[in-house]
């Protein structure tokens, strides 16, 4: 299977659906261990990044992933803003010129897309932060062959819930220390709703 | 939720339209944007001084843009920091020539949307200098320590500089001493409520205190139960003086995090002052009131400022900006 | 009761110190009084200008001592008038032999206790006047009307006039001259809570509001369903432009009532400037802050004052105060 | 019966008393109509009234009375403290030099007093003020002809009760107008109070 540019389209609307309706949770989370704005923000970016997508035809699944990544830097604010934009600009940077997107090229876009979230936040694996959901998900895809709905949402579910057990060393949370532990990471929330958008999509076209 | 508003997602845009209003003689907004100029930017040859974070901290970011202090501050939605094409908006439009300095808060999102923001200005060719203010002794990690009131201090002195004429690296090293010589410890007594979050940051029973408060609403380092103005005081100045040397003269801001009365903050600051006179330390000159805000929560800070003689000059020097006199 | 307090009953004397402790170098507080006079008085043949009134309207009225404005404040208990004697020291302490004019606000607890102290004065041979300042257009008998936010400003003109020299009887002129052209206008979000009572003064739904305010934690005229920060702007400045003529140029003041974020103060000041814009009211001068308030109450007031050449020069002219600067 | 310097001197301390233990009613009576702070006020000015006198030898009762007013008037602040300063002022003007005081000089002294307040306060009867209480008072004196406890109380309350009913016009409850009916205006709850606490000085005597 391959992911044509109405794909990736839809999979942005998708998202930017999912930040709708989670918004207050995402908020009470970052409440807990935050400064109670991610679902704001998170919102206040997907939002844009839809209508700005919506409004216009694409040819290129890349041109769209990047408009998502400036609406994302943008409008978003926050620590969130530059990194989820990174996360989106490094994915168009490795598809770009492609008609579609198949599997390996997916996951070679993530791997950027995790090496830029990295770099640009400093902060890498097990810091409680959406590092851990990304991560875990460039490496799932190094791992399988296709796009399987059921498995990215699961792989997706199952990485944003380890942060819970974490202690932040990064970003807002890491000021309670110990007190951060026990509770989702924002970050790696909305994360997972971003790839359960996308295992939708894929549903989809199955 | 209480508030004066029209709605939560206009609040930065009328608020900063609302003060250029009051001080039309002295502020711009810049078109299509929620950042706040001096009028009269850029100023040819000086360099420019921008800086800014999420709204919410008022008088700061954009009271203290004026002559002799911020040539420009960038407002981002309430606790958020603005965005990275906001911040370059603010630094083209106070380039004059000289170079532009940030002077930036150590908060993740502020560090990543202003060094975006100067990258896409070095794109452009502007050189640009910052500064990352983190003097909140509440956190033990240096590296991740939050900038709060202190950040104040910072804003006049490196804004004196510039209006005296000094160049990027003569600005960028009196704010780096700023930055050295600074320490702040907050608490507060009730949370806030982000106006498009609706509900308040968290919840602290009738006897409850947190200490170790940044100035984002959030809950601070430690929970614990009221006790007298005093020994808040003492506690909070003592974290400051245990963090680093004081010696000599200093500058010392009581800062209210937005409902405290000035009754409490100047009990307060009695403490404060019998505590740094028993120490030896002489306080040239003192600053009680909101000068960094967590909306309407209740608490205060205590910051210390070690001064030497540049820096008291440049502490003394006239500041135009509606929110700081000097 | 969350307050940053020792004793309640200490609240007053706590306070004083602390203040005179953070500008020592301009202020003193009387010895056994809580009294806060200008270092320097009494300034040998300059009228004295000595206002006062209960606590809890910080920084009203002790942050209007300075050069240029008031010579001393009289602090009584929290909303609760100072009493003669404490006045009466008052009055001897800036007497530097021209007279003494007082500054009251139009409460009987102030104007009683204020007349018994000049009637002290006047028997030991200082010669005292007196303006009753009235601004509240909430009360429609203009007799029984308040003093309050518009009160800054008279502190502010007939300070500067005795900086100048001016004589008593001009000082009088002209201080009455600024009560007949201000008016204002006050509303409540929030009661607050006196130290000593230890319970709000009064309560308030979550969807409800309070217009024409006191700046003593009382209830107001009306009780009404909170709207927005346009709506409750147009209803306050409405009532301000319906009470008096407003033509040519006006000062403006947005004054928070102690708890209001500055950010919503300047989303109101919004309003009122676009209203005023619209009516040909041109605003000569416009101050948002915290002048006049009550503890922690959230709300806010809104002041016109009509300006003539003599005021508005007296409006620009120098204060030295801390909480005032022009 | 004639009052002598004792019986002034316990009905001042007997005033503080009741002052104090009703110190929280009296506030919240004029947080409904006021700004809170009538309990508080009256409180501080009978704490020190009954302390000076309680640590002096005095000899004329008019001593006890003009020491309660200078206290009256210097430690209460307030619309109040200068009214009733100015009442036990006048008392103490018109009972000086005696030793004692007869019924008919403390009925006068009560008429001095009221005009007092009424000149130092402009008010007259029926605005809701003390003076609704202090007038009915000296209205009693004028018709009675000896000192009765259970006639003194009950007129002193009946006086009291009589203000809710009315509209204030004079001090801080005005501002409220028609809002101001249906409460006991709090200056006249600490002046039955004192009256009260007359009442039980003479009971103790009878
Ligand atoms: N240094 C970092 N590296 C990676 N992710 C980070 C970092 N700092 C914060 N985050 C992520 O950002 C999320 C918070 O985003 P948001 O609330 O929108 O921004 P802010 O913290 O500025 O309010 C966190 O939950 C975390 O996942
Ligand atoms: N003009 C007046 N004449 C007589 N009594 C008055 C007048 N104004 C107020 N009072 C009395 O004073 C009482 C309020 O006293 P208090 O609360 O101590 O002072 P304040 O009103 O200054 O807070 C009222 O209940 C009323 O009885
Ligand atoms: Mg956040
Ligand atoms: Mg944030
Ligand atoms: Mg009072
Ligand atoms: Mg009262």
């Amino acid at each position: 299977m391959e992911l044509n540019v109405q794909d990736i389209a839809a999979w942005i609307e998708k998202s930017n659906e999912k930040m709708q309706a989670n918004k207050e949770y995402l908020t009470t989370l970052d409440q807990e261990i935050g400064d109670g704005d991610h679902g704001i923000n998170m919102v206040r970016g997907f939002q844009e990044a839809a209508s700005k997508i919506t409004k216009q035809d694409y040819t290129k699944p890349a041109d769209v992933l990047k408009d998502t990544a400036i609406m994302l830097m943008s409008k978003v604010g926050g620590a969130s803003g530059p990194l989820f934009g990174t996360a989106f600009l490094k994915l168009s940077m490795t598809v770009k010129g492609n008609d579609t997107i198949d599997f390996g090229t997916f996951a070679n876009g993530l791997e950027e897309s995790v090496n830029g979230i990295k770099q640009r936040g400093k902060a890498t694996e097990g810091e409680k932060t959406l590092v851990d959901v990304w991560s875990k998900m460039a490496d799932y895809f190094r791992r399988e062959k296709d796009f399987d709905q059921d498995k990215i949402a699961e792989e997706a579910k199952n990485a944003m819930e380890q942060t819970i057990d974490m202690m932040a060393t990064k970003g807002r949370a890491a000021y309670f220390k110990e007190r951060s532990i026990g509770h989702v990471d924002p970050g790696s929330a909305s994360s997972f709703y971003i790839f359960q958008a996308l295992a939708e999509v894929i549903g989809r076209r199955d | 939720m209480k508030k004066i508003i029209n709605d939560p997602n206009q609040v930065v845009q009328d608020m900063a339209e609302g003060m250029v209003a009051a001080y039309p003689d002295k502020l711009k907004q810049l078109p299509g944007t929620t950042v706040i100029a001096r009028k009269d930017a850029p100023v040819a040859k000086k360099v420019g001084i921008v800086s800014g974070g999420g709204s919410g901290h008022e008088p700061a970011h954009a009271g203290y843009v004026g002559k002799g202090m911020l040539d420009a501050a960038a407002a981002g939605e309430v606790f958020t920091s603005p965005t990275p094409d906001q911040v370059f908006e603010a630094i083209k439009a106070v380039n004059g020539g000289a170079g532009v300095f940030l002077v930036i808060k150590n908060y993740m999102g502020d560090v990543l949307n202003f060094e975006m923001a100067a990258e896409l200005a070095e794109a452009e060719g502007i050189q640009v200098e910052k500064v990352i203010v983190n003097d909140d002794v509440a956190i033990d990690d240096q590296s991740s320590r939050r900038g709060i009131a202190g950040t104040v201090f910072v804003h006049k002195i490196a804004g004196a500089k510039a209006e005296q004429g000094g160049s990027l690296e003569e600005i960028k090293a009196v704010a780096d001493k700023v930055v050295e010589n600074v320490r702040s410890m907050g608490m507060a007594l009730t949370p806030c409520t982000v106006p498009a979050a609706g509900t308040p940051s968290f919840q602290l029973a009738e006897n409850e205190m947190e200490i170790g408060i940044g100035i984002h609403g959030e809950s601070g380092i430690e929970r614990k139960e009221i006790t007298t103005a005093d020994e808040i005081a003492k506690e909070l100045t003592d974290k400051v003086l245990h963090d680093f040397e004081f010696t000599g003269d200093a500058a010392v801001m009581v800062n209210g995090l937005g409902s405290t009365p000035e009754m409490e903050l100047s009990i307060v600051n009695k403490q404060v002052q019998s505590i740094l006179a028993e120490k030896g330390i002489n306080v040239y000159q003192t600053f009680v009131g909101e000068y960094m805000t967590s909306l309407e929560m209740a608490g205060c800070s205590v910051t210390l400022l070690k001064l030497d003689d540049e820096l008291k000059a440049l502490l003394n020097a006239s500041s135009h900006a509606p929110a700081f006199h000097g």
